[in-house]
């Protein structure tokens, strides 16, 4: 899941303040589920920027409404018939979402109510960790299902840096080794030899380092 | 300015925080009439929005209130409550407005006394924070508006 | 012989190789670079330029290490994965090497987040391990990374580091093996105060050989003061100084702390020397050369041979 | 409260009850305590809500001021002659308005105003009568009176009344009486204002108490720095005055309130428990124990207390004790004592008793037998609570169910006639009506009217828009207003009401029944709290009060528009039900229930009936086991409603209460077999503790006390030749791995002891002990043992007593705390108190299988374990016996029959009601985020295959947690949808802004 959190409320009043009529727009997919772009969390911060510009005495009309999913066009096409009362848009999906809308309202102004974070799972109730780094080249085979480039500070391939203190890493206490994590499935697995292969340098052409990617299923684009 | 009153909501779950307030009563216990009591299930129904919505359209206060801890009916609602007080707190606090406006009690059913006390002494913090500055601010707005 | 490096003539002809470490001035004046490396002259084999060490921003290892090799002495360019790519590194191999620089250690480097620019990407390319791999492919192999042939391929006696006691321990000796596997030359391990435990890996070490396929330089580094011992053993990830080395530092007053510290540090040398599979000394005092050649001789390290 | 919980459980189950109390109102003993161990909460609150439930059956008729004179014939057909007192109040008019109280303090009784947790009580109209009385004697001007009650409710004529009854059973739980130290001169109750009986201490601690709450020494009001509790204060002796049982609850409550004492005024009070044994045997007591002295700092001191003075100086308290371990003479200075004193029969229950002709034991209290614990000596009457043993609250809610269900079982077959449902006109359809609002205000005499000015709040609501009626209404709930007002909405086809009245807490089921009444669904109602909330609360400004009144009017108003006729839950019940374990707690549940009418599938591991009890021959009050577990068997295994189903186990099990699926298989082919149920009971008891301790199961003079017993039914001769025979106490219990209490090995000691003293009276007999816990009247036999020379040592855990072989006898060291020295002696028996320890193998499978919570020592977790005994979390699941937690032969039986009493209340329904005030979930807009299925306290909602949030109504409790929590919104909890409470800061804001 991509997860997101709500960006300071100074910076998105500042964003906002220049128009009157702003149509804050939400998402059901992963923000929902990590809290942070959901039809509640729309609804607290249009509450919060009502009551702001109230407060400093030039109030704003904010339409709130929460697509599906933010990232496909057709739902976005949704927004057509409340797009002339809007000055702005205020997009609480992640940056894909904010994305799409700027693409296909060209002029209306779009601004992103939330940090777009990482994509993790969640660990409990309220808590969200980094597990992926969309690398475009998936190591977990090698690595006991753990990823060392999304969970190791230094993302190395080959094992645990000096830094690893009672499996947490040196960085901070609370993350844990990725390294050592790697190691206890593997001697759980029985698969400790495979720690000694020497994993060789990664092809990054697969991830950011390619540039911006796509993927086209042929079957499906047609 | 003639004296302010303010409007405040009072949330209270059914099994303890109304139910003091109904035992204030019995009690015959005085407390300022600005306080106006919603009835939930739970404190842990309260949600976020309603606490904000209470204060976009213009209430000057907010009482959340529930059963002591270890009370509650439903577990553990009223400390959940408590969380989601806090974070509006945090946010009335990032849009100016101050948390103080808002606060979570916890009493039993019995504790009649203390919710005419909490009543009152909310009021008072209330009265001395003054008005909800979003009512004062549309005035000003419209005054503004006007000329 | 695999390279011209001195530090490898040592090893090679048997003696217990010494180098130290010289830490680039935070700024463009070579001669802090200079008077830093004059402490050591003599006393030492080669001599380690750090690579904006704990992530903060100093005159570049590669500069430093000319500076020095210019004085007639050996510089040991460290360089860390954190802050070049795979491109990066290869250019200032090849750069380091036309300037004579002909040792080099490969390390994964601090994390930005202790240094001053937290900031800062943190690259990783590739690991110390790969880059352990990168430079031997370029000398023996003559090829860059991308596989294209070099001309004029860098010669660079190949150094990695070591931290016997971080966790897992289990572990520690197979990461060994895997950069002994990777083609390192030498080894510079994290400074030992907790021998028992380094003799314990050392053990491990001998058990698979791997003390005859590597040349491993215990590391060292004298207490100032008993702060000194007690940050290091509660602050610095990886770093293993047990009670007994800090009490003993307490156990005497303030103003005779440093001495204490050499003391322990000449110990240690003295008992780590029996070790089988230590083939030298790699002395780090931090911001404080100029008690190495000290050290160095009440260890009985001097004179330093010529080869 | 024994009275209540019986009266509740039988009206529940479809029968009418007449509730009958000497006081003018009821709750016992239990409405004037603060708070209650072991969960130290006010457990009226946490009560309350289930009662009110039960409010709505008005099965139960309540004669406070009476008392039984007579009664006459059989079980089934007795007729009872009752005498009720003048209560000079007419109930259906007094709306306590207080009033009469003001004007004439002394003469008007009504302890509900000043009892902090009444309005709980009075939650349930019919449960207390929300009223005042009057002692006319002590009322010097009865016009005046008569005048000035607002709502003309004062009879200065009422008298005496005396009615004849027609009732199948009788149940007696009158309670007893606190014992008054006043008799005590060494203690100087009465005498010095500082030393106090915990009752007073409870009224100091309770906030509605004389110091409000306040802790102060009735002395100088100031507050106490060091308490003082003395145990055991009347109780456990024999001189003039005193009497001989133990009073089995007092033990806990000392803690209880040494510790609430310390949580609440912290370090700076010092506590210090002054006792002879620490009697904590109930569930998890111990534990509540360790707590009190671990984390509490309570200090306790194994002593004899013999006087209290006071220093004239200080004003403190000097006590004077002296310790077991042989100090004597010791003093101490306190600021208070507290007496902790026990329960006493007092002389009108021993009068009542000759009238009934039933039997009392020699204590006065009423007599019972191990085999039926709640029967008294003549057939149809039961007793339970305080009258018949001294007890605590758990155990006398257990003993108030199987009353019930005893009752019920002398009672004509049911024929359930749920009067909700009789002749009520068929529910209009109100869906796509414009809202038609009725809206009615009470004056409620002088309540509301006095203060508020009801016509113009009537009128200004009249102006609102969709408000067809505003008109006030007098007394709202009296039945002339209400046939008025149904009257009102079917002419003017009203389909919204609002009601400006009280609280919702007391009348919302009486208006909501008036709305279905008048043929409209019961949820389109709004109540306004106009009287508790705004009348009551704000006399001092009749101007403001009546303002927000009329904001409260506007918020009911806006709120109801957005009401939507809404259907109560309700599910078909299968009458039959499954019983796990056929030891004596699950053939009483079984056979109870059967003998009521109900199809009982009894489901044993092994391949023979009875259980543990197997194994006992005699009880400590010598009636033999054996013969009644046989009759026990033999009933259940012929009775033509039961099926027992031997060497069967569980495998699996769905669905909920009322409908139930279990899967069994059934030794030897293992064959599979599915049961179809309404009720599950569990009574898959305890094991007999065999720890590897003192060479048990090595050494053959070493045996269990149940082995003991067995030995010496089975070859008394051999006790014939002991010369020296230990008991240890407390092998294996109260110990890290089973740290509660067996609670019944101290009485097995006594009793095989005594046994053997009466085989052999020259063998010498120790018992080594931490605590004898000989509660009640066993309490007798401690004392006949001591009196026979059996000799009583107590031990620490860092003294434990050393045991090692010496040929056939085993060589026992111990250490005399009095002598202070070490003795060793040879010893032909060795018997070890184990007592039981949880089943974790059966409860940990069954637990998981039912999905039940256990206690940390492997025993089943009940709902609540003060007020709820019996009741499993899961709503249809039951406990009984040794599986709950360990317990005698005569407890297991009382539960086996609270649980079958607990039962019928499911039973007797043809349908259940689960309310309308459930969560429900928005497919649509569901992200199947968890959120909700995380945050649920009760773990219902679900994602379904659907792929969203499903949350299945008859599991809802209707807290509302997962609706606020929902990211996507998409889950409302009806009756408090979003729009409503919108709705409701509309009403109140929208002049504002």
């Amino acid at each position: 899941m991509i997860t997101a959190e709500r960006k300071p409320m100074e910076e998105i009043i500042g964003s906002v303040s220049p128009y009157r009529r702003i149509l804050l727009v939400g998402c059901n997919e992963c923000v929902t589920v990590c809290a942070a772009g959901g039809r509640k969390e729309v609804g607290l911060l249009a509450s919060a920027l009502k009551m702001h510009f109230a407060k400093e005495g030039n109030p704003v009309e904010i339409e709130e409404v929460t697509l599906e999913r933010q990232c496909d066009p057709e739902y976005v096409e949704e927004l057509l018939p409340r797009m002339d009362q809007a000055d702005a848009v205020l997009s609480m999906a992640c940056g894909c979402g904010a994305q799409e809308v700027a693409r296909r309202y060209k002029e209306k102004p779009v601004f992103p109510a939330v940090n777009t974070r990482f994509m993790g799972a969640s660990e409990r109730q309220g808590v969200w960790a980094e597990r992926c780094a969309g690398c475009g080249n998936c190591v977990l085979g090698i690595t006991a299902g753990v990823c060392p480039i999304a969970r190791c500070s230094k993302q190395l391939l080959n094992g645990p840096c000096g830094g690893s203190t009672s499996g947490k890493c040196e960085v901070d206490p609370d993350i844990d080794c990725a390294w050592q994590l790697i190691w206890d499935r593997l001697k759980a697995l029985g698969m400790q030899e495979r720690y000694e292969d020497n994993i060789p340098a990664k092809d990054w052409r697969t991830g950011r380092g390619g540039g911006p990617r796509r993927i086209v299923r042929e079957d499906l684009a047609s | 300015m003639e004296t302010f009153e303010p409007v405040i909501v009072a949330f209270c779950c059914h099994y303890c925080a109304y139910t003091a307030a109904d035992m204030a009563g019995s009690m015959r216990l005085h407390y300022p009439p600005n306080v106006k009591i919603i009835r939930v299930p739970c404190s842990g129904k309260v949600d976020a929005i309603h606490i904000m919505k209470a204060l976009e359209k213009g209430a000057d206060g907010v009482i959340v209130a529930g059963c002591l801890e270890g009370d509650c009916h439903f577990k553990n609602g009223n400390i959940r409550a408590a969380h989601r007080v806090d974070s509006v707190r945090k946010i009335l606090g990032d849009i100016g407005m101050g948390g103080d406006r808002v606060e979570m009690f916890t009493m039993s059913a019995g504790m009649g006394e203390r919710f005419a006390l909490v009543a009152t002494e909310f009021t008072e913090k209330i009265c001395k924070l003054g008005a909800n500055p979003v009512k004062s601010g549309t005035d000003m707005g419209m005054h503004q508006a006007a000329c | 012989m695999k390279t011209e490096s001195t530090l490898e003539k040592i090893l090679a002809a048997g003696h217990l190789a010494v180098t130290s470490e010289c830490g680039p001035p935070r700024g463009a004046l070579p001669n802090k670079v200079k008077e830093k490396a004059e402490l050591l002259r003599g006393c030492v084999d080669g001599i380690n330029v750090t690579d904006n060490q704990t992530a903060m921003v100093r005159m570049s290892s590669l500069a430093a290490c000319i500076i020095i090799q210019n004085m007639g002495l050996n510089p040991i360019l460290q360089m860390v994965s954190r802050d070049r790519n795979r491109l990066a590194m290869q250019s200032d191999i090849i750069g380091a090497y036309s300037h004579g620089v002909d040792t080099m250690l490969c390390l994964s480097g601090d994390h930005p987040r202790f240094g001053d620019h937290p900031m800062a990407a943190n690259v990783h390319d590739i690991d110390s391990i790969q880059m352990v791999d990168m430079v031997r492919n370029m000398r023996d192999e003559g090829k860059f990374q991308g596989g294209e042939k070099i001309d004029g391929s860098p010669k660079m006696f190949i150094g990695a580091a070591a931290n016997p006691f971080a966790d897992p321990f289990e572990l520690r000796v197979a990461r060994l093996a895997k950069k002994v596997k990777a083609g390192v030359d030498f080894i510079q391990t994290q400074c030992i105060f907790n021998v028992d435990k380094f003799e314990k890996w050392m053990e491990g070490v001998r058990e698979r050989g791997l003390h005859e396929k590597v040349a491993i330089m215990a590391g060292i580094t004298p207490m100032k003061s008993v702060g000194m011992a007690r940050y290091m053993k509660n602050k610095v990830p990886g770093m293993d100084v047990p009670d007994e080395v800090v009490q003993r530092m307490a156990g005497v007053p303030k103003e005779k702390q440093s001495e204490e510290g050499i003391k322990i540090c000449v110990e240690t040398i003295q008992r780590l020397k029996e070790v089988e599979g230590v083939r030298g000394f790699h002395i780090m005092a931090i911001e404080w050369e100029q008690k190495v050649p000290e050290i160095v001789e009440r260890a009985g390290l001097l004179p330093r041979p010529v080869v | 409260m024994a009275g209540i919980r019986s009266a509740l459980d039988l009206a529940e189950a479809g029968r009418d009850v007449v509730l009958m109390d000497k006081a003018y109102s009821i709750g016992g003993l239990m409405t004037s305590l603060d708070r209650t161990f072991p969960t130290n909460n006010c457990d009226l609150c946490t009560l309350s809500p289930h009662l009110s439930e039960s409010g709505r059956d008005l099965r139960i008729e309540l004669m406070p001021l009476s008392r039984l004179d007579d009664v006459q014939g059989e079980a089934g057909e007795f007729k009872a002659t009752v005498t009720s007192e003048p209560r000079y109040i007419d109930l259906a008019k007094c709306t306590a308005c207080g009033e009469c109280y003001r004007a004439f303090p002394e003469a008007v009784r009504f302890t509900p105003g000043l009892d902090h947790r009444a309005p709980t009580c009075m939650r349930y109209p019919q449960a207390t009568p929300y009223a005042f009385s009057i002692d006319m004697e002590r009322c010097d001007n009865i016009d005046e009176l008569v005048r000035i009650c607002p709502a003309s409710a004062i009879l200065p004529e009422d008298t005496r009344k005396t009615r004849t009854l027609d009732v199948g059973s009788i149940i007696l739980a009158p309670g007893a009486d606190l014992f008054n130290p006043r008799v005590l001169d060494t203690y100087q109750y009465g005498v010095l204002p500082d030393v106090v009986t915990s009752l007073d201490y409870e009224r100091i601690l309770s906030a509605s108490g004389p110091t409000k709450g306040e802790l102060l020494r009735p002395s100088n009001g100031k507050s106490p720095k060091k308490i003082a509790w003395i145990q055991c204060v009347g109780s456990r002796g024999v001189q003039k005055g005193l009497v001989s049982y133990c009073s089995s609850a007092c033990c806990m409550y000392a803690l209880k309130e040494a510790m609430v004492t310390r949580e609440r005024f912290g370090g700076e009070v010092e506590t210090t428990i002054f006792y002879m044994d620490m009697r904590t045997a109930g569930k998890d007591y111990e534990t509540y124990l360790e707590r009190a002295r671990n984390e509490y700092g309570v200090r306790l001191v194994r002593s004899r207390p013999h006087t209290v003075e006071m220093e004239p100086s200080t004003g403190e308290l000097v006590l004077s004790y002296f310790t077991y371990d042989g100090k004597v003479a010791l003093t101490e200075r306190f600021d208070m004592v507290v007496l902790t004193v026990g329960f006493r029969i007092g002389a009108e229950l021993t009068e009542m008793a000759s009238r009934l002709g039933i039997e009392l034991n020699q204590h006065n209290f009423a007599q019972t037998g191990t085999f039926n614990p709640v029967a008294t000596s003549r057939p149809g009457i039961y007793v339970s609570g305080l009258f018949e043993s001294p007890k605590d609250i758990p155990a006398t809610v257990v003993q108030a169910s199987a009353a019930a269900c005893c009752a019920a079982a002398d009672l004509s077959p049911l024929r359930v006639v749920s009067r909700k449902e009789e002749e009520l006109l068929p529910e209009r359809d109100v869906e796509g009506e414009e809202p038609r609002i009725g809206v009615f205000v009470c004056d409620c005499g002088f309540n509301i009217g006095s203060v508020v000015n009801v016509a113009e709040i009537a009128q200004s609501m009249s102006r609102l828009p969709q408000v067809e009626v505003s008109e006030v209404v007098g007394h709202g709930c009296s039945r002339e207003s209400i046939e008025h007002i149904q009257k009102t909405i079917r002419d003017r086809k009203l389909n919204r009401v609002v009601m400006g009245a009280c609280s919702p807490r007391t009348h919302e089921t009486l208006f909501q029944d008036m709305l279905r009444k008048a043929g409209i669904n019961k949820y389109l109602l709004e109540i306004a709290n106009l009287r508790d909330q705004d009348a009551w609360v704000h006399s001092d400004r009749p101007r403001d009060a009546s303002a927000k009144a009329d904001e409260l009017m506007r918020m009911a108003v806006a709120t109801v528009r957005h009401a939507r006729p809404l259907t109560d839950y309700h599910l078909a019940m299968n009458k039959d039900v499954l019983v796990v374990g056929g030891g004596v707690a699950g053939m009483s549940a079984s056979l109870s229930l059967a003998d009521m009418g109900y199809r009982v599938f009894l489901v044993e591991r092994s391949g023979k009936l009875g259980g543990v009890a197997r194994n006992v021959h005699r009880t400590l009050r010598g009636e033999d086991v054996q013969a009644g577990i046989d009759a026990l068997i033999d009933r259940t295994e012929h009775h033509d409603r039961i099926q027992v189903l031997k060497n069967a186990m569980i495998v699996d099990h769905s669905g909920m209460a009322g409908m139930f699926k279990t899967g069994i298989q059934v030794a030897p082919q293992m064959f599979y077999r599915e049961i179809k149920h309404g009720i599950t009971i569990l009574a898959t008891g305890a094991l007999p503790n065999r720890p590897k301790e003192y060479l048990l199961g090595r050494h053959k003079a070493v045996v269990t006390q149940l082995d003991l017993d067995g030995l010496l039914a089975r070859d008394p001769e051999a006790a014939r030749g002991w010369n020296d025979v230990v008991m240890i106490q407390c092998v294996g219990s109260r110990v890290p791995e089973n740290p509660n209490c067996s609670r019944v090995c101290c009485q097995a000691a006594v009793k095989n002891a005594l046994r053997i003293r009466e085989l052999n009276p020259d063998a010498c007999i120790y018992v080594l002990y931490r605590d004898m816990r000989t509660a009640g009247f066993d309490e007798d036999y401690f004392r006949k043992a001591r009196e026979q020379g059996i000799i009583f040592t107590p031990y620490d855990l860092d003294a434990k007593p050393e045991v090692e072989p010496s040929g056939d006898a085993v060589s026992v060291t111990f250490t005399d705390p009095i002598l202070r020295r070490r003795f060793r002696l040879d010893a032909d028996c060795l018997a070890l108190s184990t007592g039981f320890i949880a089943d974790e193998e059966s409860t940990e499978d069954l637990g998981a299988i039912f999905k039940l919570p256990r206690t940390p020592d492997g025993y089943f977790l009940e709902e609540h374990v003060k007020l709820r005994p019996v009741d499993l979390p899961i709503p249809g699941f039951f406990v009984a016996g040794t599986a709950h937690a360990p317990k005698t032969i005569r407890e297991s039986i009382a539960q086996g029959q609270a649980v079958a009493g607990r039962a019928q209340t499911l039973l007797a329904r043809d349908v259940i009601n689960l309310g309308a005030a459930v969560a429900q979930v928005d497919g649509t807009k569901c992200a199947a985020c968890l959120i909700c299925v995380r945050a649920c306290p009760f773990g219902v909602p679900f994602i379904n295959e659907k792929g969203y949030s499903e949350i299945d109504p008859s599991k809802c409790h209707g807290c509302g947690v997962c609706a606020s929590e929902c990211p996507a919104k998409a889950i409302q909890l009806m009756q408090f949808e979003d729009d409503q409470i919108m709705a409701k800061l509309e009403g109140l804001l929208e002049r504002i802004s």
